[in-house]
């Protein structure tokens, strides 16, 4: 069963190609007892910055048609913790962990890449340069080609690590971004993170996120999300494909639009084993269909597809 | 934390969009106590997209029983559910309610936030802890639970908004007078919660809180239900949903 | 009734804020019927070019999750049909009209605007500088803030009708290309057209749309949409929300965020008489609030909304 | 076209994921030719977001009846509709057939698209045009509509892809043989569509198709259910879903 599934990413070896997205599992704890971590491909950690961030002032989450918007601006509890108690735990349960790195600036990211770089419970890291939610860093880094250009350069230069770059879809262009972020060095792409979007309370007249904006996420979001993965195809470099997910079918579109692999997020919130049952769907879709191997549906409905690594 | 279809055993309608809706559930009603709560899938598909969490407001058998309010569109899908349905249950999830021992325990309800409390007031009932209850709602038809409390034998004083049964004004209203011995356990509308916070300080008297936050995930995966504590934020799904009554910062 | 409705957006005077929006309430005559035009804010019509378009190849539509796609590539029977057929016929039953104007280049843009600008059955124009659906012009023009201000300026040479320009989402700051926009002359902004999406069919393993990708709306794209016009409040010019309005309180939602007018599109498909449930849904909210008149409600919500004009 | 809430007379199974709906919509029957189709709405809210279009299969005194087959979400939700229920309809929209005087009728259908045919069949018997029927299935279970055909005593052969019942073969094979003096009326996939395209070149007779589209408004406004014919693209919901056989392109 294993071998069908088997795959790798940017250079990562996958038991399967089913991910957890980063910011809706935690550090794989919360949901252990449901989710065995070790069934996954991996889990993407909750975005991690050097110092422990409080996050946003509540509210911040409200739920949209399918979908939801979150505003919970990074809290995390900083690198130390990750390193001394969630790395740990994650290896003793046989976890495969990309890290998602966020900074509020370019030597942030640089400190979390070198300080993670020789950690042999850390597969990968996910640069998050998307995240709509944080005044400084996040989505003003993966805004413009030549920033996020300049950002994953002076972290290629510190890591050895895979490096996957996690993509904002509010750009006018976001296979520009792609190129950009090839060139300077990533093994990969991680697409997309959530939409700007936001909500009003009728009744209080008033934003109903603490922050106002929030980033838009779930089924609602899932064309936009298979769209950008169709145009990342092209780019040349694997690419984690996420956005809306919610069955195996949505995962088996990704997978034929031409994504290396694809992440979870928040179809885990209302379905915890979500992911398990994906992971089940594909390997039972792949068994009907006759394949060896999940990496033969990749990029299969998508002629720009250009196979990397 | 258990992820089970539990079983419709009974559901009913008390009138004012309130129900009360009986579930076979052995693993959670195994494991939960009073204040926690469980995070139950309003459908089967994408929309309504999120789960609802709902107090466990007694314990029985084998089985939970949630009392809960149709506001919205889940809590409305919530109370077409029928006896022999299935529901898709979390649970139980959160930090529950610890009676202060030598304290007498005055539960402090608005509204449905009576669930909780029953539970307690159940608990108090097993272990003969002395408890009495005072319960706020908009209008005498709003008032539920009254019956659970009676069959308790919990003491209990009502209030309306309107006057319509018990004293004519804030739940909040019926504490005046020593709380001398006694611990405040209050769920209910935020303006109730900052006058309890309020009139426990005044008094020296300890007290615990159950608030309320939109949720996503319900085990604290997601960061989403942050409340303000001193010292920083807290999470409502996994610190709380009870907090000790110094410990957060209400709002307004 | 119609007085605490009465409003104005971009100098044009409007029985209601409730408008069609392009590419889905045809030329009014298709949904006549049940829909008497008169009753609404204004009836924007397709897409229209100098010349008749032939549209893109079907499958044109997909449903998605509470949205669809569309790539219809403005099929429209071009100007001659319009000014002949369809405008005489809205004059006739009372409509206020706005027309949607699309060109694959400047010159048509301009053409079009210059011959419409005399006429009396024609209130105002919308330019499409923001369909996702058609190689030339469309998003090509939306896209990047100085085309747009090239484009809007030469139109503004041409006409003294009023003019709201169409901005699409799929941009990086379509508070930048708004600017341009108003400094390029321009009345009013419409805002938003569709998010680029795309669906896959599992069994064929295709694209399901004979373009590939489509643009998505319905109330999957709602929150987008509102962010967006709540950015836009703060431009100075009157913005035309729109963007998976389904009820009145949605629309409330986008005149609270800043929006002078709303335009209702997708919800029209599912819900026929859905604008006119919403008039009288605003009407009655208005009435409960002791509100007199709808403007009151513009940007209520919003501390960065400017008033206008 | 009229926008209703028709209500539900009688629903029945029929086995195979099959459907009779029988409606109370009296203008839309008044109205309603064979061919035309109704476009209904499944979800009372959101999602499933669009209409769904069924075919007219019988017109009734006041009533009209639909004949579908659960292929999907909407036709999952149609399916649980109750008698006494209610159904948001709009129609009848489209273009319909139109039987060819002095040419015998030949109606061809494949699966569901037996339902267009059915009325087309009952306007026949009506008006004592001559009409006979070949009809197409996967299997014997999935072949509907054959009793009601017998009730209007139009002569039928039946052929499935499985040999079930019938001829073992297309359901086009059964239109070998001269079709002079006859006219074709055909609905169902698109491959049998093309064969009854080719057919009726090959023997110069006239004849209709019914097509299918991809819909959202059903009324012309969109634009987005066009189907190649010669001279561009032509609407399935305005200028079809019935097209003269010479008129369209078929794909593939
Ligand atoms: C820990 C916890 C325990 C709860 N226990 C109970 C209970 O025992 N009985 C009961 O009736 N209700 C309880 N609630 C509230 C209940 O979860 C909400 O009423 C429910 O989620 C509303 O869902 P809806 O889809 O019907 O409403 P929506 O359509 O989502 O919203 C309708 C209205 O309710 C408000 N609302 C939505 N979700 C929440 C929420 N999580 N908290 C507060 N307000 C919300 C919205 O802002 C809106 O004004 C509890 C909430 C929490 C956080
Ligand atoms: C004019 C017209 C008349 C029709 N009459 C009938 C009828 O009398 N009886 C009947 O059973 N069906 C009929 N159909 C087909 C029917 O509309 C679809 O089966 C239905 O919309 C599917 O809805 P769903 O939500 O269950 O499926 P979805 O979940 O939307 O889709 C499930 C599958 O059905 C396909 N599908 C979806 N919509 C259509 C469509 N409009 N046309 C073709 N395939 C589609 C999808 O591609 C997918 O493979 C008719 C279609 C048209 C256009
Ligand atoms: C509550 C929440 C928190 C998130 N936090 C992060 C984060 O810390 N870093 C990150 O790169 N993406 C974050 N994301 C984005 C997701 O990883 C994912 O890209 C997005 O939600 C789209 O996938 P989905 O629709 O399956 O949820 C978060 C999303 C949600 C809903
Ligand atoms: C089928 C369809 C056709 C459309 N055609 C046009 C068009 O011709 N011109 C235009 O500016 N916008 C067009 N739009 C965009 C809508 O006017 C509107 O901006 C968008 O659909 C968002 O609103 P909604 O979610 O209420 O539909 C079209 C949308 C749809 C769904
Ligand atoms: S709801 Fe996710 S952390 Fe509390
Ligand atoms: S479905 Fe809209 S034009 Fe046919």
């Amino acid at each position: 069963m294993a071998s069908r599934l088997a795959t790798s990413l940017a250079g990562i070896p996958l038991r399967n190609p089913v991910l957890a997205a980063s910011g809706t599992f935690g550090y794989g704890r919360e949901y252990a007892g449901l989710v065995p971590p070790a069934c996954l491909g991996a889990v993407i950690t909750k975005g991690t910055s050097l110092e422990p961030w409080p996050g946003n002032p509540p509210p911040r989450t409200v739920e949209t048609v399918a979908g939801m918007l979150n505003a919970i601006g990074l809290e995390n509890p900083g690198l130390a913790h990750l390193v001394e108690e969630d790395l740990p735990w994650l290896q003793s349960q046989g976890a495969t962990v990309i890290v998602n790195v966020v900074g509020r600036c370019v030597d942030e990211y640089v400190e979390m890449a070198a300080a993670l770089d020789r950690r042999r419970e850390v597969a990968g890291l996910e640069l998050n340069i998307s995240c709509p939610n944080v005044d400084k860093g996040g989505m003003a880094f993966g805004s413009h080609p030549e920033t996020a250009y300049a950002l994953v350069r002076a972290v290629r230069r510190r890591t050895r690590l895979p490096l996957l770059v996690k993509l904002s879809p509010n750009v006018t262009d976001i296979v520009r971004v792609a190129e950009r972020v090839r060139d300077a060095g990533a093994d990969g792409l991680s697409a997309i993170n959530t939409l700007v979007g936001m909500a009003i309370d009728l009744d209080s007249r008033r934003p109903v996120l603490g922050n106002v904006t929030g980033g838009l996420s779930g089924p609602a979001i899932k064309p936009v999300a298979l769209a950008a993965v169709w145009r990342l195809a092209a780019v040349g470099l694997p690419v984690l494909g996420m956005g809306g997910i919610w069955d195996w079918r949505d995962a088996a579109e990704f997978l034929m639009a031409g994504a290396a692999a694809v992440a979870v997020g928040t179809a885990t919130f209302a379905r915890p084993r979500a992911m398990l049952e994906i992971v089940a769907g594909l390997e039972e879709y792949l068994e009907c269909r006759g394949l060896k191997n999940v990496s033969e549906l990749v990029g299969e409905a998508n002629p720009t597809f250009r196979a990397s690594g | 934390m258990e992820l089970v279809g539990a079983s419709v055993l009974t559901h009913e309608a008390l009138g004012a969009g309130y129900h009360r809706l009986v579930l076979a559930a052995p693993e959670v009603a195994l494991q939960c106590r009073p204040g926690q709560f469980v995070h139950v899938r309003v459908s089967e598909d994408r929309y309504p997209l999120l789960r609802r969490p709902f107090s466990v407001a007694r314990r029985g058998d084998g089985t939970i029983t949630l009392l809960y309010r149709v506001v919205g569109k889940g809590t409305a899908l919530l109370a077409g559910l029928r006896p022999g349905g299935c529901l898709d249950l979390l649970g139980p999830l959160g930090s529950g309610f610890e009676l202060l021992p030598g304290r007498r325990a005055v539960l402090v309800a608005g509204g449905a936030g009576i669930a909780p409390l029953l539970f307690l007031a159940q608990l108090a009932w097993e272990t003969g802890h002395p408890v009495r209850a005072v319960v706020g709602a908009a209008q005498a038809a709003e008032l539920v639970g009254t019956a659970d409390l009676g069959e308790l034998g919990v003491p209990a004083a009502y209030a309306t908004d309107d006057g319509s049964l018990g004293h004519h004004g804030p739940v909040t209203d019926l504490l005046e007078g020593s709380l001398a011995g006694e611990a405040l356990y209050a769920c209910g509308p935020p303006a109730m919660l900052r006058k309890v916070q309020t009139l426990a300080r005044e008094q020296a008297v300890p007290g615990q809180l159950s608030l309320e936050a939109s949720m996503a995930c319900g085990v604290g995966a997601c960061r989403g239900c942050a409340c303000r504590a001193h010292g920083g934020y807290r999470m409502v799904c996994t610190d709380g949903p009870v907090f000790d009554l110094e410990e957060v910062v209400l709002d307004g």
